[in-house]
């Protein structure tokens, strides 16, 4: 099992990613170093574990889905 | 209770129509609220001549899912519709649809209001202008407006 | 900007339809809200099989109107669109259509929610219910629900 | 000229009159008195004198029209 990783919108075009896998890691936050290389993180980036809102510094588990996006605009 | 991603065009006033006449409701319900949000042709003063509307599916209608089971327990609906437009979308093209059924007045109009500040704040869609310079993300949902 | 007695049973969805496309406003609102009452057929925890409603022909026209200027000056409305019907009324009939059409949602929203308060309260009609035991005037609006 | 009386609703039909006219008074209660030959007013009773609310000392003139009904249930 390993990560599975999404971005969104402005986001996915700025990094030039819209998928990747990363393997165990302890917290959101590594999921953001490990798949962009250590981008630098901008300040409004949003970040949701298995379709729920979390924090960078929630936990993830092998399996989980992860997804960086920006502020929404929907509606 | 019905929340529908909809890749192509659609009228609200037919969705919310055939909605109802499926729904099995009527003698019971006393009052509809409905919100209805459109593309205009321009924003902050600029001409916006098409969007591209861009979502993440899964948490996309679990967030709209979720949402409607949250009003339709807080205010005791009888039913809710949420529709929601993605992909290349024209001016005068409707962008969201939401219908409350309830027995009396206050339950539907404070339920359809609570749903639209919820799901621009929460639902997991983007927007992307159009304009004469370009194509520009659109930065923020404005508060409240 | 249209305020409308109804002697027969109307559709509210093809309503606004028809309405909206009169309108010439395509590409400029952003938010439509509306809200729709219809008749239940139960009151009080009792059966009502049909209504009649009676209203004082001159003075629902201004009230309803004046109404609609309020509203539209308030909140900077694009257009409005009462419609009330009068006369014998079925259950599951519509009752009262109220949309309100807005550059930005909290626009129409919020005004939608005034006008069917105000209407409630100052526009002349008056509801008689046929019941199991007879005919009955209803006493009083219910207070915001 | 004189002054054009309205009744409606449950009271339209408690008085059994629905129009009526009546003479020049001085206000909406003489109106009332008059058309109604000095019935008791009931507590709820609205006026309205030209199609707008009006009080039961509101002034009354030759060709107003004055109306006379229970609290309004529409909507």
């Amino acid at each position: 099992m390993s990560i599975q990783v999404k971005f969104f919108a402005s986001l996915r075009e700025t990094l030039g990613i819209s998928e990747t896998r990363v393997n165990s890691v302890a917290t959101a936050g590594d999921v953001w170093d490990i798949a962009t290389n250590k981008t630098e993180r901008p300040v409004n980036v949003l970040v949701a574990v298995n379709l729920e809102y979390a924090q960078f510094d929630s936990p993830i588990n092998d399996g989980d889905e992860v997804a960086f996006f920006p502020p929404v605009t929907g509606g | 209770m019905v929340a529908r991603i909809a890749e192509l065009v659609f009228d609200p006033w037919q969705s919310i129509t055939a909605h109802q006449q499926q729904s099995n409701l009527a003698n019971q319900f006393g009052a509809t609220a409905t919100f209805i949000g459109t593309m205009r042709d321009f924003n902050d003063n600029e001409d916006v001549s098409r969007m591209q509307l861009e979502h993440y599916p899964a948490m996309t209608q679990h967030y709209l899912d979720k949402l409607e089971s949250e009003a339709k327990q807080k205010w005791g609906l009888l039913d809710v519709l949420i529709v929601h437009r993605v992909g290349e979308i024209n001016p005068a093209d409707p962008i969201v649809l939401i219908a409350c059924w309830s027995a009396h007045r206050r339950a539907s109009l404070d339920a359809c209001s609570w749903l639209i500040e919820e799901l621009k704040h929460k639902a997991p869609f983007w927007k992307k202008e159009t304009r004469q310079d370009g194509e520009k993300w659109v930065d923020t949902n404005t508060g409240g407006l």
